[in-house]
């Protein structure tokens, strides 16, 4: 087991590597001049050549890269071009936003998901199941930012009840964090729906129905435990795509998440700050499937690690 | 339950073949099809959306790009059913011409995305090994990039307009493709008579065309069906982000993000488009459970 | 006459579908004395496991449906008891052991855990007392180390180990039938004998009454007091075990027992019935075997014969043993071969 | 069958309930438009929130490129100089200043008895440690250029600082007034160095307390604070908030007491509901749509007339701008100095034809009109299209991404090579001068891209010359002669299609008095108070 996370730990090493040349070719490619672009608009030429000086960009891009890795490795992930803040801070400024929004959406959603799934698999073909399938279609199938703008209309402008935006209380995830997690737990019902529905016609379904247990028992105790593999592959893939902070309904909601740092500098062409969000992004998703293994290892028993 | 009146073993075997209905695959796929009942409406709701596509523009009751700066953003009413934009067009008729774009964008996308996806999956099966690792794992990488990333650099890269837009679009599908036609290329390909064609001497390029692709069709069309909706969330999304279609093309996205300015004065900008994008998403999905129940053989009854 | 313990009469199960109902089990019965073994056997399709899951109304996810006949097990009518009612029989009064042992426990739960589940549930056991008793039961089965074994996953012991905890599962609760919905068929030829003799000498400490439902005329002959023999739904013919080998009367049946293999025997060609089961949904009006039976005759096809003694312990469902109108003497005689 | 058509109306249902929960308040919006509820909002504390669209980059005035960082830093540090609400240079630190003749020396008498925040006093050591700063081309700082001319700070006396200039500049005193001339605690700059964006010190009404990305920045009253009486609130959050939608909504469920920008869109929706009030007041933003006068057949004078005769302004106001401005009648906004009106070019299809005509140009003209991706910069550009179309011209609107258009736009190296043509865009001259109103955008080849922003590729020799005139001299009355000649020639050689001076648009709740937005957009939140 401790071997099996040693050599998991181990791979992360050459991924990141490789993700950090990938990232760091594909931002330079996006034609644009983060030195202009953090000088402003009425900028001088020699205001952006001081600022290109600055900023290290004058040097060629290969010296660039090196001094980036070689940093790295120090664990320093450089200065943001932007706000000449530690690339460390502005990432740990905006992770624990977006981390909790995600926790908070994942939770509702998974759970609604379940609920959703479960009944549907087990009244399959009634009204039960058509309504929990058509809610899940329909919630896979919102524009999740119009949804968003649909519900601050709603429930902050029209109704006053929530805030529409920003982080300030509990209330201030009732929003994004439903929005967020619409399609989430559209996915996590359909996929519920459709493993359950196969562990059902099981052997063992069988001899747990011929051994007088009831169905709510069969269900969740025997179908769901064993449905649940699958899903939870799929759910821990969900929560890496959500922890990367999504753009659009942080920029709807104004969460001060990863996204919206991302989509800011972007818009600057801030290197290092983009190739620092990758980078978290490839670490999160790697350690996100290594938590997803070992539950596996946890609901499946013939998994052993070696 | 028919109860046979024959007399000998002939006619008893003559009769039963007889009164076993000849059941083409497609029969059988029909008759599967007909009872998902949404599927079933959906389909004619996506007939019916197509023929939009193709008349819609034809039809509209205005002109959707003649603007009218004594009436603009007006309710919805009885001479503007869905009310007027910020330049006073009528909102129904972008809407409706709309279609076009949103079903082109999505159809082309995903049809690039399902063609790219395709040939590099069956690739990946069919000769494994190495060749199957890297383009995995390039798919793998493809997967974990932030979409959103993916399309600024895309666009950035060749420029604005809804033809990059697609082709921004299609690269998200490519590797979801790739992975379904994989496996399903990985599961022909154990099966024995390909085997036998193989040992025969077949050219690799007959054995993926008469014998590998023709068994992977099942699955694409399901995929493709499904993946269609989600291109055209997608592709809402980024005009959402100012990096879709160019105005004064009614691409439902753009028109919801123009829209948006305007929320709590003229809601109705807004709802139309966000409404059109979603019954037509939901028809394609709909549309898509429904195939994947009647043509997946795991599926019985 | 003794007590029986189960009681099926005229049991019809039914399936639906869109191209109509078929009649999966047509009209059957059948009497189960306590410490009795009946064995059923027929072809797969022919019923026999559906009638099973029919006495445990184990229907539920088939689209099949008892749609007439009683099934009284110690006097009472299964068929109209309710869900609850009837989730304490099972497991309890009558238990069930199935057909593939790989797949029939649950693989995320320790053997443990789904022994102890059933004798907490029937027995009202303490989690403590449940635990000793599934480990007496394991020994009982023939498992060495059942405290270690009881912390094992199903995917750790072999099959015939797996059908052995599925004995002691359905054994647990002192269950007065036990129906064994072909336990063998999955097993080595060796681990079969064991496990026979296993059911065999667990049963008679008990008292149980079997069920044992099989297409395997060689595990009838070694554990059963009586047979019933089904094809299409319908039982054919029923007789103590020892009438059926020596005697039988329905061509099936002899079809049946001279596919078997007989041991000092010189076979040049294995013998099978020619034919196939006929498919549900378009039996013939007549007797159902007739497309495949030697001696079809003009009525076999016209009319079903009906389930008739032919000596007090022995019936048979053919027009070759009825009083038919007709000259019967030369039919007989051209049953004999 | 049945089943599914319950689905689908049941959906239905749901659909037109949220339609109506969200048409209601389109209705409060129209009531509101023709008396308002008049109801002040109530407050309590002395607590402000104001919600601004981005987030700050820095808090070092020195080293701020963007009016939204300089609105924060102006509550805690002051200038010399500083602008009044109409963008007049009013002094502030300073007392008095005298200019020498050929704009190279400036000398300012400051104020006494003022202290920082740190308890260092201010004086002339101060100023000359700041603007030290500033002028050290090794600092790296964003608003060096502004300052590079500055040769010389000299210490008079304690309180009196005299600068010397490289050059003549005659727009000095504004360059004095801009926000980048704000005063740093020389202690703080000794102590914190290049991190002391991170820890201001000034001098201002408000004192630093917290800034952080995700929850903005927090100030407290200074309690003392020079100007006697004043700040009157306790403290301030500025809080970022980028979706429009989502700042008025905060203002309207009184998360929020001041926000700014008020998207045009909202103005009317939201003015006198819920005790909010919008501020509408002229700004020195510009907007236009710039001509490549290099290129075919924008070269011809006539065809660049002809474009501004053939887009009505009225209508520009009225759609894109939802009324809120004014239409452009220079090259720079009333509110900058030494503007000079110039007569417009009224709406007129025929004579824009005519033009066109004898410029030769014949129906069916292609052209590519370039601009940002946001959805006002596209709405602007969607309108010009469809009027341009009414003369002939087919544009191709090209919304970018600000990374590809900046790129775009100057990686030019070559002024020939400019794939340019039409340009929408807008400027704000942040001196509040006329010199960074002109020169920039169209001061001739100096201005080409890469080197500044003359897009139109604008370049006329009497211009340029009068251009440098204005520069050359601290004399009231000769540069206003220069710019004016200036603004004359650029109105008729028409290197832009002129089409509006932006408002200033401010959302407050009713209760909040002396918080107002400068001509230039900065904040001023100095005098602020609750009713």
């Amino acid at each position: 087991m401790l071997r099996f996370l040693g050599k998991r730990l181990l791979q992360v090493i050459p991924i990141l590597i490789l993700v950090s040349i990938f990232i760091f070719l594909f931002v330079h490619m996006i034609p644009g001049d983060p030195a202009r672009l953090v000088a402003g608009e009425d900028a001088t030429i020699e205001d952006v050549e001081l600022v290109r000086k600055e900023l290290g960009l004058d040097k060629p891009i290969t010296e660039q890269y090196v001094t980036y890795m070689k940093n790295l490795f120090r664990g320093d992930f450089g200065t943001s071009l932007k706000t000449n803040r530690s690339v460390s801070y502005e990432i740990g400024e905006r992770f624990m936003p977006t981390f909790w929004l995600t926790v908070w959406s994942m939770l509702w959603a998974v759970a609604a998901g379940l609920l959703i799934g479960v009944i549907s698999a087990t009244k399959r073909n009634k009204w039960q199941d058509y309504l929990g399938m058509f809610g899940a279609v329909s919630g896979l199938s919102l524009p999740s930012f119009w949804l968003g703008l649909m519900l601050i209309q709603l429930f902050a402008v029209t109704l006053g009840w929530l805030p529409s935006g920003g982080m300030d209380s509990w209330k201030s995830y009732i929003l994004p964090a439903f929005t967020l997690g619409t399609g989430v737990a559209a996915v996590v019902a359909r996929f519920t729906r459709s493993s359950l529905m196969d562990v059902l016609k099981e052997d063992y379904i069988r001899t747990g129905r011929s051994k007088g247990l009831n169905e709510r028992r069969i269900t969740w105790g025997h179908g769901l435990r064993n449905a649940m593999i699958p899903v939870v592959t799929m759910t821990g893939l969900q929560f890496g795509f959500l922890l990367g902070g999504s753009v659009v309904i942080e920029s709807v909601f104004s969460w001060p998440g990863l996204g919206k740092l991302l989509i800011d500098s972007v818009a600057y062409r801030d290197y290092p700050v983009i190739q620092g969000e990758m980078l978290i992004f490839a670490l999160e998703f790697i350690l996100i499937n290594l938590v997803v293994d070992l539950l596996y290892g946890i609901l499946n028993p013939q998994i052993r690690y070696e | 339950m028919v109860d046979l009146k024959v007399s000998n073993k002939e006619a008893y075997y003559q009769q039963t073949l007889e009164n076993t209905p000849s059941k083409t695959p497609f029969a059988e796929f029909w008759r599967k099809f007909k009872k998902q009942k949404l599927a079933f409406v959906s389909f004619f709701f996506v007939v019916f959306l197509i023929l939009m596509a193709f008349i819609g523009p034809f039809i509209t009751p205005y002109d959707i790009t003649e603007p009218d700066y004594e009436n603009v953003l007006s309710g919805p009413s009885a001479k503007h059913w869905a009310g007027t934009d910020a330049y006073g067009r009528d909102i129904f008729s972008r809407v409706l011409a709309g279609t076009q774009i949103s079903l082109y964008v999505g159809l082309t996308s995903v049809l690039l995305g399902a063609i790219g996806g395709t040939f590099l999956g069956i690739v990946a099966g069919y000769y494994g090994k190495r060749i199957d690792s890297l383009i995995m794992r390039m798919c793998d990488v493809l997967l974990a990039f932030p979409g959103i990333l993916l399309a600024i650099g895309i666009i950035a890269i060749l420029g604005p307009g809804l033809g990059n837009v697609i082709i921004a679009v299609a690269i998200f599908s490519v590797p979801m493709f790739a992975r379904i036609v994989r496996s399903s290329t990985l599961a022909v390909k154990s099966t024995l008579y390909i085997e036998a064609t193989k040992s025969i001497g077949t050219r690799p390029k007959r054995i993926i065309w008469k014998h590998i692709f023709p068994g992977t069709v099942s699955s694409i069309i399901v995929y493709f069906t499904m993946r269609i909706g989600s291109a055209i969330l997608t592709a809402a999304s980024l005009s959402f982000l100012g990096l879709g279609a160019q105005p004064p093309s009614p691409e439902w996205g753009a028109m919801l993000s123009g829209g948006r300015d305007y929320l709590n004065i003229a809601p109705h900008v807004t709802i139309f488009p966000g409404i059109a994008i979603f019954v037509t998403v939901l028809a394609f999905n709909l549309l898509g459970d429904g195939l994947r129940d009647a043509l997946d053989p795991k599926i019985k009854e | 006459m003794e007590e029986k313990v189960l009681q099926v009469r005229n049991l019809q199960t039914h399936f639906t579908s869109d191209s109509g109902t078929v009649k999966a089990v047509d009209g059957v019965s059948f009497e189960v004395g306590k410490g009795e073994t009946l064995g059923i056997v027929g072809e797969s399709g022919s019923g026999k496991s559906v009638t099973s899951l029919s006495i445990m109304r184990l229907l539920k996810d088939t689209p099949g449906k008892i749609a007439g006949g009683e099934i009284l097990y110690e006097g009472t009518d299964l068929t109209t008891l309710s869900e609850r009612e009837m989730r304490k029989i099972r497991g309890n009064d009558i238990a069930m052991i199935f057909q593939e042992p790989m797949t029939s426990l649950n693989p995320v739960y320790k053997i443990g855990r789904q022994l102890e589940e059933s004798i907490i549930l029937h027995m009202k056991a303490s989690k403590k007392a449940a635990r000793e008793r599934s480990v007496q039961m394991l020994k009982a089965v023939g498992i060495s180390r059942p405290e270690k074994i009881v912390h094992e996953f199903p995917h750790q012991l072999s099959g015939g180990m797996r059908q052995r905890v599925m004995i002691a599962m359905a054994m647990a609760c002192n269950p007065k039938v036990l129906i064994a919905d072909e336990p063998t068929t999955a097993l080595d030829v060796t681990i079969q004998a064991q496990i026979l003799e296993l059911m065999k000498s667990l049963t008679t400490t008990t008292d149980t009454a079997i069920l044992l439902i099989t297409h395997d005329l060689g595990v009838v002959a070694e554990m059963c007091d009586r047979v019933v023999v089904m094809y299409g739904g319908r039982a054919v013919e029923e007789s103590d075990v020892v009438s059926i080998f020596t005697n039988p009367k329905h061509p099936y049946t002899q079809g049946l027992l001279e596919s078997i293999p007989k041991i000092g025997e010189r076979v040049d060609r294995l013998q099978s019935i020619p034919g196939n089961v006929p498919i549900p949904s378009h039996m013939p009006m007549g007797c159902k075997f007739a497309p495949r039976c030697p001696h079809a005759m003009d009525i076999c096809w016209e009319k079903e014969p009906s389930f008739d003694k032919v000596t007090t312990n022995h019936s048979v469902r053919c027009w070759l043993h009825e009083e038919v109108p007709q000259d019967e003497s030369d039919l007989v005689g051209s049953s004999e071969r | 069958m049945k089943k599914t058509v319950g689905w689908l109306s049941a959906l239905a249902m749901v659909l037109v309930l949220m339609l109506a929960g969200c048409s209601d308040s389109g209705k409060e919006g129209s009531t509101a438009e023709k008396g308002g509820d008049g109801k002040k909002a109530v407050k309590e504390g002395k607590d402000l929130t104001i919600a601004v669209a981005d987030n700050f980059t820095t808090l070092d005035p020195h080293d701020t490129n963007d009016t939204l960082s300089n609105s924060a830093e102006k509550t805690m540090m002051e200038g010399l100089l500083g602008f009044d609400e109409k963008m007049n240079v009013v002094p502030l630190l300073a007392e008095e200043y005298e200019a020498s003749d050929d704009a190279t020396e400036f000398t300012f008498k400051l104020r006494e008895g003022v202290k920082f925040h740190d308890g260092t006093p201010f004086n002339a050591e101060a100023v000359k440690v700041n603007f030290d700063r500033l002028a050290d081309p090794d600092s790296g700082l964003k608003r060096h250029s502004l300052f590079a001319l500055i040769q010389s700070t000299e210490v008079l006396s304690d309180y009196e600082v005299k600068f010397t200039l490289s050059e003549p500049f005659g727009a000095m005193i504004n360059t004095f007034a801009h926000p980048a001339a704000l005063i740093h605690s020389p202690k703080a700059l000794e102590e914190y160095g290049k991190d002391v964006g991170k820890h201001p010190v000034g001098t201002g009404p408000f004192k630093f307390v917290e800034w952080k990305p995700s929850e903005g920045l927090k100030i407290e009253k200074n309690p003392d604070y020079w100007k006697k009486g004043y700040p009157k609130v306790d403290a301030i959050t500025f809080k970022p908030v980028s979706e429009n939608g989502s700042r008025i909504a905060m203002l309207q469920t009184g998360e929020a007491d001041f926000i700014y920008p008020v998207p045009t869109e909202q103005v009317e929706g939201v003015n006198g509901k819920n005790g909010v009030e919008v501020d509408s007041e002229p700004s020195i933003v510009v907007r236009y749509m710039a001509m490549n006068t290099m290129k075919e057949p924008y070269n011809d004078v006539k065809v660049r007339q002809a474009l501004n005769y053939a887009i009505n302004k009225d209508a520009f106001l009225k759609v894109v701008m939802n009324g809120q401005g004014e239409k452009l009648d220079s090259v720079i906004a009333p509110d900058v100095q030494f503007y000079s009106q110039q007569e417009l070019y009224e709406f007129d299809l025929e004579k824009a034809k005519e033009l066109l005509k004898e410029a030769g140009v014949k129906e069916g003209l292609k052209a590519k009109l370039w601009g940002g991706n946001s959805s006002s910069t596209v709405k602007a550009m969607e309108f010009l299209q469809q009027q341009l179309a009414a003369v002939g011209i087919t544009v191709e609107v090209v919304p970018m991404e600000s990374g590809t258009l900046s790129d775009k736009i100057w990686s030019v190296q070559n002024p020939e090579d400019a794939e340019l043509e039409l340009y929408y865009g807008g400027w704000s001259p942040s001196t509040g001068d006329a010199d960074w109103g002109i020169r920039p955008l169209v001061g001739g080849k100096e201005a080409f891209p890469p080197n500044s922003y003359n897009v139109s590729y604008y370049d006329n020799e009497e211009v340029n010359k009068l251009i440098s005139a204005g520069l050359q001299t601290a004399d009231e009355n000769a540069r206003a002669d220069a710019y004016e000649k200036a603004q004359k020639l650029i109105w008729d050689d028409a290197p832009w299609v002129f089409l509006s001076a932006d408002n200033t648009l401010a959302g407050k709740k009713n209760y909040l008095k002396g918080v107002y937005l400068l001509p230039d957009g900065s904040l001023s939140v100095s005098e602020a108070e609750i009713e």
